[in-house]
């Protein structure tokens, strides 16, 4: 930094030098072949479509590897949350209660052997993803198929009555309820074929046989995953793949510092390369002062709202002054600067994140940033505990600081709070066993798709709480109110319409203060000088979407 | 010496299963459920039944357990109906995570940890010993301060200082190496070697320094023997008084040593290989645990145990070869 | 009368007085050493700063868990503002990113639980391993063969792959005094491998079987005569083993199985710096600094402790 | 001198010995395992010591003169035999029951400075047994200072640490460590072999001007013969394990019966060179065997020589060699060669 | 026999005249210091002596009067002491030599056996290759040459079925073989010079008889020289024929065998003789034993290191008892001993006349 400005590159005048490229895709349009490095410090959580239910796994799995019903349109901004038929020549012809979806597939759909995509196969693994084998993957199918219940997947040879296929090309789902988003659904990866003759069960997950523009090369968990072009794949049937690069290879296992270093330096190979993991914040000092790396680097939002649950059902929280207290004693600034700074996060004031508000989120109560210690002991004295209180928080390890940022801003208004955190592989099973879990959790939610029904219902309809294995809904909100208004709202035909009455619930519910919303998180990326096509995908969090993305000069790449 | 040698092995299994049985029971005591790991953000009652009932965990300990021993030995057929599988002959289960075997697994990452260690190791004793032997025989000379100043404080770093100086020296600033990335042996050498050569330093400076200190007292002890007295009243040369008869006496003590280290690293130097993102067993171990990946974590934990005992009876057994009194 | 022997000329060596015993020589000898004196130095700084870390802190002003937003650049991921990670008259030592934390607080604070764990675990590891070691070096036999097989299971262990393990699946608990435990778990068979084998060298020591002569049961012999010869043997192995304590509890930290955040301890801080080794350097080097000098130091103090204190070291 | 102190010893009737063991056997066991075979270290071992007499035990390294003397004071418990101590046989009882004895048993040492616990002043070193059997700390260390003039040492040096005593002063220190409890029975295993020369004598002296002051019983083990002859009544000649010959000193010394015996004087050499010269000298063949693999017979057979076949087959019984002699002999052919 | 075998040396003396004239060894005002943190101990202290051919010289001496020392200083394997005075090996200088230089003749022309045959063999190799090693360093032979050299030794020194033994390692060796070992090791290059640092110490009476008869057979055929260091009178009474005794570092007295025994000069050498219990004794008196213990070489007083435990000065007039605390006595001839005492015993008619 220089001595002059506390804030040395430029964020005074409230634009974020991040967010430059906030809905444009950067690097032209890009040249066709060659080979693009993808960079990262883990490996894919699951690659099997049953199971893959992972932002970034579903981007690449379904833009790369196989294709849906339905996926989301290739363009940058919030225009990426449109839909567009993929497999299906249409978004499905609904019933008119909404209660039977029929779907016709393409023509000249194959897989990676030749073979033709059929209904048959879709169906398949819709059924999959019922299989206590095959755990992890998204559960619309669960929730919504009609017969679902106790059905334990193909394996034993038993298949769903409710999902018909009359011919090869024609798949037809009948539903428990009414559900009108249900192609919002079907971008899902539960709803990519996967023929019966190719199942391995768990194994399958090691090399899923490819429907869409690339197949498997080799897979050597956590090490490497080559991708190279599947012939079969037919340009003409697809409207939003564009599969510039001949070959893509994903690094796994590397540190994530040197993924940055190696990206901000973009020499020789890293030149096309990209990122598969954020940007850590550490290296927000080498990349923002420098204009020529500013120019590569992505920070599309993730559409995450992160939030301090409070336990309702138990005092404390039970009393609605006392978390209000919290919301006024919370500084979400501190938990921004602990999070990265106000270059990969935006302050969040509402609950559903600014793509479900159209784009800004509405400012319901007007708390300052930093809160307001005053008005939350105020509160708390009425609340009858001029003493404050002392409560525990559950945070997953990755959030540690910002849990400490947390801890310290409240510890100003007399809130005491210890610091628990789990692992993030046990973090969901902790906090979902609402009996023995702390009073506060640090956690946040992603719409599935851009809507309030996949936001609003998960987190604070009281009908989902479950005493273990509890998900969503962690202050254990049940409003009787407020659900009446969800259903209403759920059997709202004019999207437009719910929309806003959505919109309108946000704030109804902020006002009783089950949780507080903190912040959003951006999905800061650094390009290699290389890279053409690349945009932050706002329907995959942020994920540079792999459907467009390529090289300016594939001769410059290297194997 | 078969005699001994069939002991020695059963005891080695024994005090493998042991290890596995406190083990398992340590993550049965401290639970994390990995089936609701496995089962993801939303998740069902049901559905975790499921999953809990397909992983085998609804059984009880013993019976898992013992389940885990016979598979080793013999092998097991694991999950039901198309998607049976068979475990083969080392069955150390699946990998929760990624369903892969646990026994490919770390075959697959051991040739990495292998290569860390073993090129550590020569790098390590090289420096070490020379260091040692060259102070103890200048005993008290400033080359003998020098060095062993130089070894206390080289043993005191962290490896992960001198990892990130490393990182910061070689790569960062003056780019005379690339970012540490596995390239094995058999495809390249020259650039498996150029990329685990920081690996190796780092590593090694720690190692070697603790060598040196080692190597330098059992040399001055052995240079004080009789023998050595011996030797020279014979009008040996200086050179065949230190190298035949000082260095085998005073490098067999290193030997012990030298066999538990490698044992322990074998089975993967986890800081070491997570700072440098190097895919081996450690890494592979850390990640397990950061995603509750049992089987994983049983197997790393079962497999470094193994290297340390068979380590230990490897040096046992390399004594009697380099010390004729030693007999079985 | 050709019995009478001559006043004792006494043999020892001129320097010490009369009735000096094998302590007063072995103090006499430490303080010949200046690598002594400055190691001692070093550890005495260290803990007085562990002890004093509350006191400390309020007098530089921050507590280790304060933010300080205005101390870092939030637009830089958060790096101090100023030169040197932010060091001033107002953070002594500078600031910890992102969070503006004042760094003195924390490394005074990090030093208390780095150093309460791992001299906790040193303790533990000592009482377990000495009593072991005793036990089977004196009574032999069976309790020998039993203690003897458990030293050599315990050390089978892959212990840091175990400790991690066994730290990153505990949640409700102590963690300073699961890793203490868990520190100490692994320790002991070889303070007791150390006794053991001082003990049986002690257990045929003419001196023993004089005592036993002499009427003198187990419990006494193990009190007045075993037990004072293992003593300086292991104070020299205790010395030596504190560095390694220090730094297995810094791994831990460092691999994030450690302690509760915000806690501060050396080998987490480190753990969350290496990330900023090259933007903010001195918030790597400060806290590596205090680690490598407190094993340094302890280490050197061992040495000189072993040379002194362990007979069989070879002194010439 | 300040013996008076120590009570008289009430001398039992010449007839019952002070102390006798009878076919004493000690095998110490092989090591786990099977990997070494168990050593019988000693082998039917019986002899007498009367009240105020010296016995010595001489043989060579590993004989068992050691064990023997062990035994006695019951560091170890015999496998086999009998110890019977004034009337009552000590060789089975407990810790417990063996305190009160303790004060009659003591021992003297080979290396004095191993024998002094380095930590330990020699006030508490000689006071230890007393206070162990429950004399008060200040009486003991009376006592302990008492003891030290009595043998030969400075009072005043009563609170120096060991290594500030020379070879000599440290085995003094050990001489009245044993005599602290009055003891009526002293086994000395070596107490001169690790000293000067000119030292040795000052012990030996100390050890019979003790002895006829507060009547003590030695059992002097050693390997000097020469010393043995100086300080003892009687001498028991052990091999591999066995007595080959005792009787009383004169006798053995003037005319040993067994060959080994005559074999063992003939090899000591003595410091005149004149005598020296005209020595006719008997050297034995080989080394002494390990007792963990004794031979057959005779263990002497194969290094004696005089052996025959029945030596190679038969072990010969310890007997008295001469009719009327107060000597016995285990060998097949020693009265045939000493008229 | 063997030593035909034996090419020619380089190392090896002038001519046969030079080794009739001169004595073998000769060593004169020999002092080592050894510097300490405490001050300098002077271990040996102005020691001369001579070594003939076919001789045998016996040091005697307490534990820690410096004969050790003597005997390292001789063979140059003192590493951290100061040597002074002169050491000759046939007239040739040793004191100062290079390292290089001295290593032709250690174990070449002389060689040193040593109280631990145990601890002074190497552990790690055969007896064989032991007593090969450095015939092939000498005389550049080959392996094959060498080992058949180490069987042949084997087989003088009395080891049976040599061929065998040679391939076995020490520790299974009984303590007597192995001494018999270290002997044969000692001369395999048929060394001039044999330093024996109390070869029997460790050794059973029985052996040490066998081992002394070993070394005289062996000195009697090859005509060495023998310095036989040891602190027992009696092996100095059967094998030497020359004995030095020392007393704090220093030579109290010289003197031929017999005349030794029978008429020594110094009160030391006397007292030694007396405090002996002897097997040829026949009256049981009390030993007449030497008072006190033995003297520290840290500040040796300046006078004789005797005094303080001679009873000769105890009895003497204070003047001379100062005299002898105060003064160093010379090696000075008398009655065809070299004695160095102010108040020798062979002028003890003086003494009693002076005194009264
Ligand atoms: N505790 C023991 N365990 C096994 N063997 C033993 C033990 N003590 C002694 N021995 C063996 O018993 C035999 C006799 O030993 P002992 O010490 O009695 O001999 P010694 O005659 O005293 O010899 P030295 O003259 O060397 O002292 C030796 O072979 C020895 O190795
Ligand atoms: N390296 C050394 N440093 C200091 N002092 C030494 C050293 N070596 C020997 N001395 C001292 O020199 C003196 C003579 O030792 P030396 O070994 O020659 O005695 P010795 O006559 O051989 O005795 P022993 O009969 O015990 O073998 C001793 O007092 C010893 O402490
Ligand atoms: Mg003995
Ligand atoms: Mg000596």
């Amino acid at each position: 930094g220089c001595s002059g400005g506390k804030q040395s590159a430029g964020g005074k005048d409230g634009k974020n030098p991040a967010a430059a490229h906030e809905g444009t895709a950067i690097g032209g349009t890009p040249q066709k072949g060659g080979t693009l490095t993808v960079l990262s410090n883990q490996d894919f959580t699951h690659l099997d479509p049953a199971r893959n239910w992972v932002m970034n796994d579903m981007d690449f799995g379904t833009r790369l590897l196989y294709r849906t019903l339905v996926t989301y349109k290739a363009t940058p901004g919030t225009q990426g949350g449109g839909l567009v038929p993929d497999l299906a020549t249409d978004l499905g012809t609904p019933s008119a209660d909404a209660r039977t979806w029929t779907f016709h597939l393409k023509q000249g759909v194959k897989y990676e052997d030749g073979s033709p995509v059929t209904a048959q196969d879709v169906k398949y693994n819709v059924e999959r993803s019922f299989s206590p084998d095959l755990p992890g993957g998204a559960d619309y199918a669960a929730r919504y198929l009609a017969g679902a219940e106790g059905y334990r997947g193909p394996a034993q040879g038993r298949h769903l009555d409710s999902v018909k296929t009359p011919d090869d090309r024609t798949i037809v789902f009948e539903l428990r309820k009414p559900f009108a988003e249900f192609p919002n659904a079907t971008v899902m990866p539960t709803f990519a074929p996967v023929p019966q003759a190719q199942d391995k069960g768990p194994q399958y997950d090691n090399r899923p046989f490819s429907s869409g523009p690339y197949k498997v090369d080799s897979y050597a968990r956590g090490k490497k995953l080559v991708l190279v072009r599947n012939d079969h794949w037919d340009p003409g049937t697809d409207e939003v793949r564009k599969a510039y690069p001949d070959k893509l290879v994903v690094l796994m296992g590397l540190k994530a510092n040197q993924i940055d270093d190696r990206l901000i330096a973009s020499q020789g190979a890293d030149a096309s390369a990209v990122s598969w993991g954020a940007l850590r914040p550490e290296s927000a000092a080498k990349v923002l002062p420098d204009a020529r790396v500013r120019e590569r680097l992505l920070a599309e939002s993730t559409n995450c709202t992160d939030m301090v649950q409070m336990h309702t059902g138990r005092a404390p929280f039970d009393d609605p002054k006392v978390r209000r207290a919290v919301q006024y004693a919370l500084d979400r600034d501190a938990v921004l600067t602990a999070s990265g700074g106000p270059a990969f996060n935006d302050l969040s004031t509402a609950y559903m994140p600014a793509s479900l508000f159209g784009g800004k989120q509405p400012d319901t109560l007007k708390i300052p940033v930093t809160g307001d210690a005053d008005k939350a002991r105020q509160l708390l004295k009425e609340a009858g505990k001029p003493d404050g209180i002392s409560t525990k928080i559950t945070a997953s390890a990755g959030d540690k600081g910002r849990a400490e940022a947390v801890q310290q801003s409240l510890g100003r208004a007399g809130i005491k709070v210890t610091i628990e955190t789990v692992d993030p592989s046990a973090f969901y099973a902790t906090i979902g066993d609402t009996e023995n879990r702390t009073d506060m959790v640090y956690t946040g939610w992603c719409p599935d798709y851009p809507s309030g029904s996949t936001f609003l219902p998960f987190v604070f309809d009281g009908r989902f709480i479950k005493e273990k294995g509890n998900s969503g809904n962690h202050s254990l909100f049940r409003d009787d109110a407020t659900m009446k208004r969800m259903d209403e709202i759920g059997a709202m035909t004019d999207t437009k319409a719910a929309a806003e009455a959505w919109q309108q619930l946000d704030g109804r519910i902020l006002a009783q203060a089950p949780t507080v919303p903190v912040l959003v998180r951006r999905w800061p990326l650094v390009l290699g000088t290389n890279i053409a096509g690349a945009y932050g995908h706002t329907s995959f969090g942020g994920q540079i979407d792999y459907a467009t993305v390529g090289l300016k000069d594939p001769a410059k790449s290297r194997d | 010496m078969t005699l001994y040698l069939g002991r020695r092995l059963l005891a080695v299994a024994g005090v493998l299963v042991a290890i596995a049985a406190v083990t398992f029971t340590v993550f049965y005591v401290l639970p994390s459920d990995p089936a609701a790991a496995a089962c993801g953000k939303s998740c069902s009652t049901d559905r975790l039944e499921a999953i809990r009932a397909h992983m085998g965990l609804d059984r009880p300990l013993w019976r898992q357990f013992a389940d885990f021993v016979t598979g080793i030995f013999t092998g097991r057929t694991m999950g039901s109906g198309q998607y049976a599988l068979h475990c083969a002959f080392p069955c150390l289960g699946y990998s929760y995570e990624n369903s892969e075997a646990v026994w490919d697994l770390l075959m697959d990452r051991l040739p990495v940890s292998a290569s860390l260690a073993l090129g550590a190791a020569v790098l390590w004793l090289a420096l070490g010993l020379s260091a040692g032997v060259t102070a103890a025989l200048r005993k008290d000379s400033l080359t003998d301060r020098a060095l062993m100043v130089g070894a206390v404080a080289a043993a005191s770093l962290p490896v992960y200082f001198t990892s990130m100086m490393l990182i910061y020296g070689l790569i960062r600033t003056a780019g005379l190496l690339p970012y540490p990335q596995y390239v094995p042996l058999g495809d390249d050498p020259l650039h498996w070697a150029s990329n685990l050569l920081l690996p190796w330093l780092a590593l090694a400076v720690l190692y070697a320094a603790m060598y040196a200190r080692q190597s330098r007292s059992s040399m001055i002890e052995t240079m004080a023997e009789p023998y050595i007295r011996t030797a020279r009243a014979k009008g040996l040369p200086r050179r065949t008084v230190v190298v035949k008869h000082g260095l085998r006496a005073g490098m067999t003590p290193i030997l012990t040593l030298f066999g538990m280290d490698l044992g322990g690293l074998l089975a993967g130097a986890v800081i070491t290989e997570s700072i440098f993102g190097l895919p081996g067993i450690g890494r592979l171990f850390y990640g397990a645990l950061s995603t509750g990946d049992q089987p994983v974590i049983l197997g790393v934990t079962l497999l470094a145990a193994a290297f340390i005992v068979v380590a230990n009876l490897a040096v046992d057994l390399l004594y009697a070869v380099v010390d004729p009194r030693v007999r079985y | 009368m050709t019995t009478t022997p001559t006043p004792a000329s006494s043999p020892a060596p001129a320097a010490v007085p009369a009735g000096s015993g094998p302590w007063q020589l072995a103090r006499a000898e430490l303080r010949r050493r200046t690598a002594v004196k400055v190691s001692l130095a070093v550890v005495a700084l260290f803990l007085l700063m562990a002890a004093g870390a509350p006191l400390l802190s309020s007098l530089a002003g921050w507590s280790p868990e304060e933010f300080d937003k205005t101390a870092v650049d939030p637009y830089l991921g958060g790096r101090p503002l100023g030169p040197l990670g932010g060091i001033s008259a107002d953070h002594w030592l500078g600031v910890e990113p992102v969070t503006g934390r004042d760094l003195f607080a924390r490394v005074v604070h990090g030093a208390q639980v780095s150093l309460l764990i791992a001299l906790t675990a040193t303790a533990i590891v000592v009482l377990a391993g000495t009593a072991a070691g005793i036990t089977a070096g004196y009574f032999g036999g069976r309790t020998d063969a039993v203690l003897s097989r458990l030293m050599d299971l315990t050390m089978s262990f892959p212990s840091l792959i175990f400790m991690i393990a066994m730290m990153s699946v505990a949640k409700d608990v102590n963690r300073i005094l699961l890793m203490t435990a868990v520190i100490g778990l692994f320790g002991w068979p070889g303070v007791a491998r150390v006794v053991r084998g001082q003990t049986l060298s002690l257990r045929h020591r003419e001196y023993v079987d004089a005592a036993r002569v002499g009427g003198s049961g187990p419990w006494r012999i193990l009190t007045r005569d075993i037990l004072p010869g293992v003593a300086g043997p292991v104070i020299a192995y205790t010395t030596l083993i504190v560095p390694g304590m220090i730094a297995t509890e810094a791994a831990l930290s460092y691999l994030g199985v450690g302690v509760r955040p915000p806690t501060p301890s050396w080998g987490q801080m480190i753990a969350e710096s290496v990330a900023f080794y090259d933007t903010d350097p001195m918030y790597f080097v400060i806290p590596s600094t205090c680690l490598f000098l407190t094993v340094l130091a302890f280490t050197l103090l061992g040495d000189a402790l072993r040379d002194v204190l362990d007979p069989r070291s070879g002194r010439t | 001198m300040t013996a008076g102190t120590a009570p008289l010893p009430s001398v039992p009737p010449p007839s019952v010995p002070l102390l006798s063991v009878r076919d004493v056997t000690m095998t110490f066991p092989g090591r786990r395992g099977g990997r070494s075979a168990p050593v019988r270290a000693v082998d039917g071992v019986s002899f007498d010591l009367a009240a105020g007499k010296t016995l010595g035990l001489v043989g060579e390294s590993g004989c068992g003169k050691s064990t023997t003397g062990r035994m006695i004071v019951r560091l170890l418990e015999p496998t086999t035999g009998s110890i019977t101590y004034d009337g009552r046989d000590i060789s089975r009882l407990g810790r417990r029951e063996l305190k009160p004895l303790r004060k009659d048993l003591q021992m003297v040492f080979q290396d004095p400075h191993s024998s002094l616990n380095p930590r330990q002043t020699v006030a508490r070193i000689i006071a230890d047994p007393l206070l162990v059997q429950g004399m008060a700390a200040a009486g003991a260390r009376k006592r302990a200072a008492e003891l030290m003039e009595m043998t030969g040492l400075i009072p005043e040096h009563i609170d120096r640490y060991p290594h500030e005593f020379s070879g000599g002063q440290a085995q003094r220190i050990g001489i009245a460590r044993a005599l602290a409890t009055g003891p009526r029975l002293i086994v000395a295993d070596e107490p001169v072999s690790a000293l000067d020369v000119s030292v040795q004598a000052q012990i030996v002296n100390l050890m019979e001007r003790l002895q006829r002051e507060l009547g003590l019983a030695y059992l002097f083990i050693a390997h000097d013969l020469s010393v043995v002859k100086r300080v003892c009544n009687r001498v028991a000649v052990m091999y591999l394990g066995r007595i080959v010959e005792v009787g009383d000193k004169e006798r053995v010394y003037a005319a040993p019966a067994h060959p080994y015996t005559q074999a063992l004087l003939s090899a000591v050499p003595l410091p005149d060179p004149v005598a020296e010269r005209a020595r006719e000298r008997i050297t034995l063949l080989g080394d002494p065997p390990s007792p963990a693999a004794p031979p057959s017979g005779c263990t002497f057979h194969p290094r004696c020589p005089k052996a025959q076949e029945i030596c190679r087959t038969e072990a010969p019984l310890l007997r008295v060699a001469a009719p009327g002699e107060a000597r016995e002999v285990a060998c097949h052919f020693a009265a045939a060669d000493n008229p | 026999m063997a030593a035909q075998a034996v090419p020619t040396d380089p190392a090896a003396p002038a001519g046969p005249a030079a080794s009739e004239e001169q004595p073998l060894l000769s060593v004169t005002d020999l002092t080592v210091t050894f510097p300490t943190r405490h001050g300098d101990v002077r271990a040996v202290d102005s020691l001369s002596f001579a070594v003939r051919r076919g001789q045998t010289l016996g040091i005697v001496g307490e534990s820690g009067s410096g004969k050790s020392v003597t005997s390292l200083a001789v063979m140059g394997l003192h590493t951290g002491a100061r040597v002074t005075g002169s050491i000759a090996l046939v007239g040739r200088e040793l004191n100062g030599l290079p390292e290089r230089e001295l290593n032709r003749l250690r174990g070449r022309r002389m060689a040193m056996i040593f109280q631990d045959p145990l601890s002074s063999l190497h552990p790690y190799y055969t007896v064989g290759e032991q007593i090969a090693e450095h015939h092939r360093v000498h005389f550049g032979s080959r392996r094959a040459a060498a080992r058949k050299r180490a069987v042949e030794m084997l087989a003088e020194v009395g080891i049976p079925e040599p061929a065998r033994r040679a391939g076995e390692y020490p520790h299974q060796f009984s303590g007597g073989m192995r001494q018999r070992v270290m002997i044969a090791m000692a001369l395999a290059c048929e060394p001039d010079l044999l330093i024996a640092d109390e070869p029997t110490t460790a050794l059973d009476v029985t052996v040490q008889a066998q081992i002394l008869e070993l070394i005289a057979r062996l000195q009697e055929q090859r005509g060495l020289a023998v310095v036989m260091i040891t602190h027992d009178l009696g092996v100095v009474a059967r094998v030497a024929r020359e004995v030095l005794v020392m007393y704090g570092g220093r030579a109290a007295e010289q003197a031929p065998v017999d005349t030794l025994f029978a008429d020594p000069g110094h009160p030391y050498t006397r007292g030694l003789l007396d405090s002996l219990p002897r097997l040829d004794d026949s009256d049981d008196a009390p030993l007449r034993a030497i008072p006190g213990s033995p003297p520290s070489l840290l500040d040796p007083a300046p006078g004789c290191a005797f005094s303080p435990r001679c009873p000769r000065a105890a009895a003497a007039t204070p003047a001379e008892r100062a005299h002898c605390a105060g003064v160093r006595p010379e090696l000075r001839p008398s009655q065809g001993h070299l004695v160095s005492c102010h108040l020798s015993l062979h002028t003890a008619a003086r003494v009693q006349g002076g005194t009264r």
